[in-house]
């Protein structure tokens, strides 16, 4: 093959000033297979050229803290020896292309980061974004998610225990796929990714290497392979399940055993990415076989082998006289091991095939030359997006509006996609999907730590995961200091304590200005609320360019937190609990008509900007949340979220099976200050009645308990007691309207999503 | 008319069940068993053959992942449907 | 009184299976590719995907070695009990009359299931009756069980003259309550035993079941049945010995 | 020796991918499609053709709820299963 050129890396991505400092840094121009690696490793995905300096403004410290970001997945320390690894990844292009696939490979993708750390995975959560259902396109795209989703974890058997859908025009044509994994480990089973110790061996194992995912650098095929054989390069990987679980079971058999110097998953930009880093981490070089790669097609290229993503493959370091053992508990799995090359101290990867040195390349160039750029933010003078179509009314009344916000995509009930998913298996979920804001997983005697003692504390894990591009659209610093809450308002609800978060930006592409301003000031918002609710982030994933032709996507930041509760026999619920309890309403809560989904349900424009929300109430209120729920004292708990205080209420009947008899004190709620910022239109009073009920913002919580109880939280934070649990229907009465709905009918209203999965 | 519609794994593409059931063979002292791929087969009564292909694109198989092979049973009706 | 629980490549709920049969004695994996049965007074065949349920659920396990192991354990009157994935592998294995289709909705489905006990005389289900459970009603009507399930593929399906001589004899010993039939199962049957009563495959979970904190309890009652039996058959035989 | 194995549910059995294929096409603009069965195709090379039956009995497909029939692909039609 002929030596490539810029054409060449152009055509692979890298621009033309890259593809010069490629040729200064590598000391001569590139030959196919090293371009084929430096345009992989310089590219966005791995790089992260166009957010790095960005991400190094956020928070990563806290006392929990074991690994934060830089890892396979952060880590933080939850007590009794034990560490909780988790991360968020997003697989966003590959499930537009196949949904199916792409979000079964993306769960699969971040399990293996999971493992890779030396945590057995115990929950996986799913954050999902498509157009409006009404659209087939979206529909099509929902179902192959959520199968796929299911696919990967049922069968690999680690509960799918929570997540979250939304339904917005802007995803129309670029859809996300978020899959969040968690896991356990005792903390000397810890393992990081540096390679180390020149003359230790480098084993693959796991999946033969096919010629999966070579689509973009196909460009680099000798010509005379080139007839047919691009047919033959698949840009859909195949997600198997089964492997994984063998892969993942071998791998934790090889750190228990302590027979690995250092392990690393290969995800994105396969073997490329996996040594690059592994060598980079550990400031050491790698020589690779090519040939020794064991291989699922005949005839591959040194390029192809290099740059496969095929799936459920594991890269480690292992000193020479373990290798035996190493390949033995590999044959005990069925999982095919392989030494492919070795660590060296050349600081540099080369690679040989045939006899011949058909790479070699210092690894500083490859994985940390790339040059990183800063972002020209600029706020936008005009509305970045459409307004929605209308699908409700304006004159409806708000019984009316409550059902209607009920049935709609956004709010409706998730059970038709989340009873795809196994919430139950390794038979630690407390709190299942439905029943609150947060899942709930115990830590048992199995973990190493916890215990099955029914009659003593039982100690646990909450996680959730949130974010609404609608909202950080809206306003990319408030919106997203609002995930955050969001977040941390639903770990408040079981009682959970934050430990630390994980983040995963999606946005548009970022050399657009607009969007520069977007990322930038939503970057800025998470920081900010992660340090003032004192939560770390300690790893995350970064998606941009997710345009369409009619714009980019709302701008998404979604965070994923996990927390810790003492005693998992406490664990809030969402549901009303008993009749005759008070219902109050928590926190310092301010609701606005602005980017909510009522407003959406109108067909209003997005607002230029929300109200800036007070961190330290909300801290406060998170705390008496928390602490209520821990005591005991609270019997519900749930957080004020979209569709405002009438859709929170009716939740919690939804959940408990139960009505409730409410009314709102006049006065309240206090008009906005600052008129305009965040409401729709000027204040029209007769908005006032839905601002009340279907008005939405940050720090509030509808709880209900004993009015001795709920006293008790007004020490430290707003508590508004406004009706009573009982009966089997739903009243808000209201300065100037009412809402009055049996709960058959909300049920009825609430199940709407049930006819998009026939 | 009768067809019937042979959907396997593409070419390149990972077949998973295909593997799976090749390695399992030998143990069921079966040897010699090579290139197993599974697929999924469709038979149908059609009144028009020729809308065959466009139904294969659009729902039989998953034209990214999967190729097709149509045959069309000359003579042959199907059983019911139960 | 010893559990013994097979584990194939692609089982998912070995480790629950342990822990609940643990609750109520010993309980050791048996490693797939080994034939040593280890002892066990009691086999499990738990649920996940085993060998990734390619092909057919089941299919491809019911042939491991260590499965020829519990097929004449089975066939010697030993206590054989499969959960979801273990029962489509004892069906396939043919230890079990019929077969699991795929569900009629098509889908995976996890859910708590109401389950009416049709059999509580066998030697799974005899401690259900015996207050094991909460739920446990008054003594004529049929005992209920809340246990979860979790499947794609749970649809029981025997042909009419398999079915009724299964009813006449006994074999029918789990149905799914009155609208809790998801899968779309024959006759709502979610467990049934073979002619002899030694061997019982199950659709839903009952080592999900063992935890009031998890959801419930009602899955014990399977346990504490096989217990039951085992002790009762050893009690037998010794006295026989005797 | 290529040889394939169409694998089918067997009459009177519930086809619930059969039904759902033949609710969806009609939504697509296909009419007239009518008896649609879903099942499985393995395609495999094999030393001995022989040894086919057995395999398919054994493991390919379960014969109570399935009926099998294997195709040997030299020009070759295939045995209908018992
Ligand atoms: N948005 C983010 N916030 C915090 N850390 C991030 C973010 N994006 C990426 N990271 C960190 O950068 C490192 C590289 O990420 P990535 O290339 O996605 O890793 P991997 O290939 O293992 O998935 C990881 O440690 C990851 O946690
Ligand atoms: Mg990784």
């Amino acid at each position: 093959m002929a030596l490539p050129g810029l054409a060449d890396a152009l055509a692979l991505g890298l621009t033309e000033a890259e593809y010069a400092m490629v040729c200064e840094q590598h000391g001569r121009p590139p030959n196919g297979v090293e371009l084929a690696m430096y345009s992989l490793l310089w590219s966005e995905h791995c790089a992260y050229k166009h957010s790095r300096k960005l991400l190094r403004t956020l928070p990563t410290e806290g006392p929990a803290v074991v690994m934060g970001p830089g890892e396979n997945a952060g880590a933080v320390d939850i007590g009794g020896g034990l560490v909780c690894a988790f991360k968020v990844e997003s697989h966003n292009h590959p499930s537009a292309v196949e949904p199916f696939q792409g979000a079964a490979t993306g769960v699969g993708g971040i399990l293996r980061d999971i493992f890779a750390v030396g945590a057995r995975p115990i929950a996986v959560l799913d954050s999902l974004r498509f157009g409006e259902p009404s659209a087939e396109r979206s529909r099509y795209l929902l179902d192959g998610a959520v199968a796929g989703i299911g696919h990967y974890g049922n069968s690999i058997g680690v509960p799918t225990v929570g997540g979250e859908v939304y339904f917005e025009a802007p995803y129309g044509q670029s859809c996300l796929v978020h899959a969040m994994a968690l896991g356990l480990a005792p903390r000397q089973r810890l393992m990081r990714s540096a390679a180390a110790g020149p003359g230790n061996a480098l084993v693959l194992f796991g999946a033969r290497t096919g010629r999966d995912g070579i689509g973009g650098a196909s460009v680099l095929a000798s010509a005379e392979l080139d007839d047919g054989a691009h047919e033959r390069r698949p840009s859909v990987q195949v997600g198997d399940p089964f492997e994984e679980s063998k892969l993942l079971e071998c791998s934790l058999e090889l750190l228990d055993s302590e027979l690995v110097v250092s392990l690393q998953d290969l995800g994105a930009a396969g073997l490329t990415s996996a040594a690059g880093e592994m060598a980079a981490k550990g400031e050491v070089g790698l020589d690779i076989d090519i040939d020794a790669v064991p291989l699922r097609e005949d005839g591959m290229e040194p390029f192809e082998v290099m740059v496969s993503e095929s799936q459920e493959r594991m890269l480690c370091v292992v000193e020479p006289d373990q290798v035996a053992a190493v390949i033995e508990c590999c044959e005990r799995w069925e999982v095919n091991g392989t030494v492919i090359g070795a660590v060296t101290d050349s600081g540099r990867i080369r690679l040989t095939s045939g006899g011949e040195t058909v790479g070699d390349m210092p690894v500083n160039a490859l994985v940390d030359g790339c040059p990183l750029y800063d972002l020209a933010p600029l706020a936008p003078t005009e509305p970045m997006y459409a307004a929605p179509d209308a699908t409700l009314d304006r004159a409806c009344a708000p019984t009316e509006v409550l059902l209607a916000l009920l049935a709609s995509p956004n709010l409706a009930s998730r059970r038709p996609l989340f009873e795809q998913y196994d919430c139950l298996v390794q038979s630690r979920t407390v709190v299942r999907p439905g029943e609150s804001d947060a899942a709930v997983l115990l830590v048992n005697a199995i973990d190493g730590s916890g215990t099955d003692d029914p009659a003593v504390d039982r100690p646990a894990m909450a996680v959730s995961i949130d974010g609404n591009g609608r909202r950080v659209a809206a306003d990319p610093y408030w919106g997203s200091v609002a995930v955050v809450v969001e977040c941390a308002a639903n770990l408040a609800c079981v009682g959970a304590e934050p430990l630390g978060a994980t983040d995963n930006l999606s946005f548009g592409n970022p050399e657009k200005p607009h969007v520069a301003w977007q990322l930038t000031e939503s970057v800025r918002g998470l920081g900010d609320a992660c340090r003032a609710l004192s939560v770390p982030i300690v790893g995350g994933n970064v998606s941009l360019y997710n345009d369409g032709p009619a714009g980019p996507i709302y701008p998404t930041p979604v965070i994923g937190m996990v927390g810790h509760l003492p005693d998992a026999r406490r664990a809030g619920r969402m549901g009303f609990a008993r009749a005759g309890t008070s219902v109050a309403l928590v926190g310092p809560f301010l609701p606005t008509l602005g980017a909510c989904e009522l407003a959406k349900l109108w067909g209003e424009h997005l607002p230029d900007g929300l109200p800036a929300i007070d961190l330290d109430l909300v801290a406060a209120a998170l705390a008496a949340v928390r602490h209520g729920v821990r005591s005991g004292a609270l019997e519900s708990a749930h957080d004020v979220a979209e569709g405002g205080l009438a859709v929170a209420l009716a939740e919690c009947c939804l959940a408990g099976g139960i009505g409730a008899e409410v009314e709102l004190p006049t006065g309240w709620p206090q008009p906005v200050a600052g008129a305009g910022r965040g409401d729709t239109g000027g204040s029209d009073s007769g908005d006032e009645i839905f601002r009340a009920l279907f008005g939405e913002g940050s720090g509030g919580f509808v709880v209900s308990g004993s009015p001795a109880a709920l006293d008790a939280l007004a020490a430290t934070t707003p508590v508004t007691v406004i009706g009573t649990v009982g009966g089997d229907s739903l009243t808000i009465a209201a300065p100037g309207g009412r809402i009055h709905a049996g709960l058959a009918d909300l049920t009825t209203a609430n199940a709407s999503l049930k006819a998009l999965f026939p | 008319m009768r067809a019937r519609v042979l959907i396997r794994p593409k070419a390149g593409i990972l077949d998973p069940q295909g593997q799976a059931v090749e390695r399992a063979l030998p143990a069921l002292g079966f040897d010699g068993v090579e290139h197993v791929h599974v697929g999924r087969l469709v038979e149908l009564d059609v009144g028009d053959a020729g809308q065959l292909d466009g139904m294969c694109q659009r729902l039989l198989a998953n034209p990214l992942i999967e190729e097709y092979e149509v045959q069309l049973l000359d003579g042959q009706t199907g059983t019911p449907s139960p | 009184m010893k559990f013994g629980v097979v584990q194939f490549p692609g089982s998912c709920d070995e480790r629950d299976a342990v822990h609940a049969a643990s609750l109520v004695g010993e309980a050791e994996l048996l490693w797939h590719a080994d034939p040593d049965l280890k002892g066990s007074d009691a086999v499990i065949v738990p649920g996940g995907f085993s060998y990734g349920d390619y092909l057919r659920a089941g299919a491809i396990a019911r042939f491991a070695p260590v499965m020829e192991s519990v097929i004449a354990f089975a066939r010697h009157g030993g206590l054989v009990l499969g959960i979801c994935n273990g029962f489509q592998v004892l069906c396939e294995a043919r230890l079990l009359p019929g077969a699991l289709l795929p569900n009629a909705g098509l889908r995976f489905v996890c859910r708590q299931v109401d389950l009416e006990v049709a059999n509580g005389s066998t030697a799974f289900t005899r401690a259900c009756s015996s207050g094991g459970a909460d739920s446990a009603g008054s003594g004529a009507q049929a005992q209920h069980l809340s246990i979860p399930a979790k499947h794609a593929c749970g649809r029981y399906y025997a042909d009419s003259d398999t079915l009724s001589a299964m009813t006449e004899a006994g074999q029918v010993v789990l149905r799914y309550a009155p609208h809790e039939n998801f899968n779309g199962s024959v006759a709502d049957i979610a467990g049934v035993c073979n002619e002899q009563g030694n061997v019982f495959g199950m659709m839903p979970h009952p080592e999900h079941a063992v935890d009031a904190l998890t959801g419930s309890i009602d899955g014990l009652a399977i346990f504490q049945s096989m217990r039951m039996a085992a002790e009762g058959a050893t009690t037998a035989a010794e006295s026989a010995r005797a």
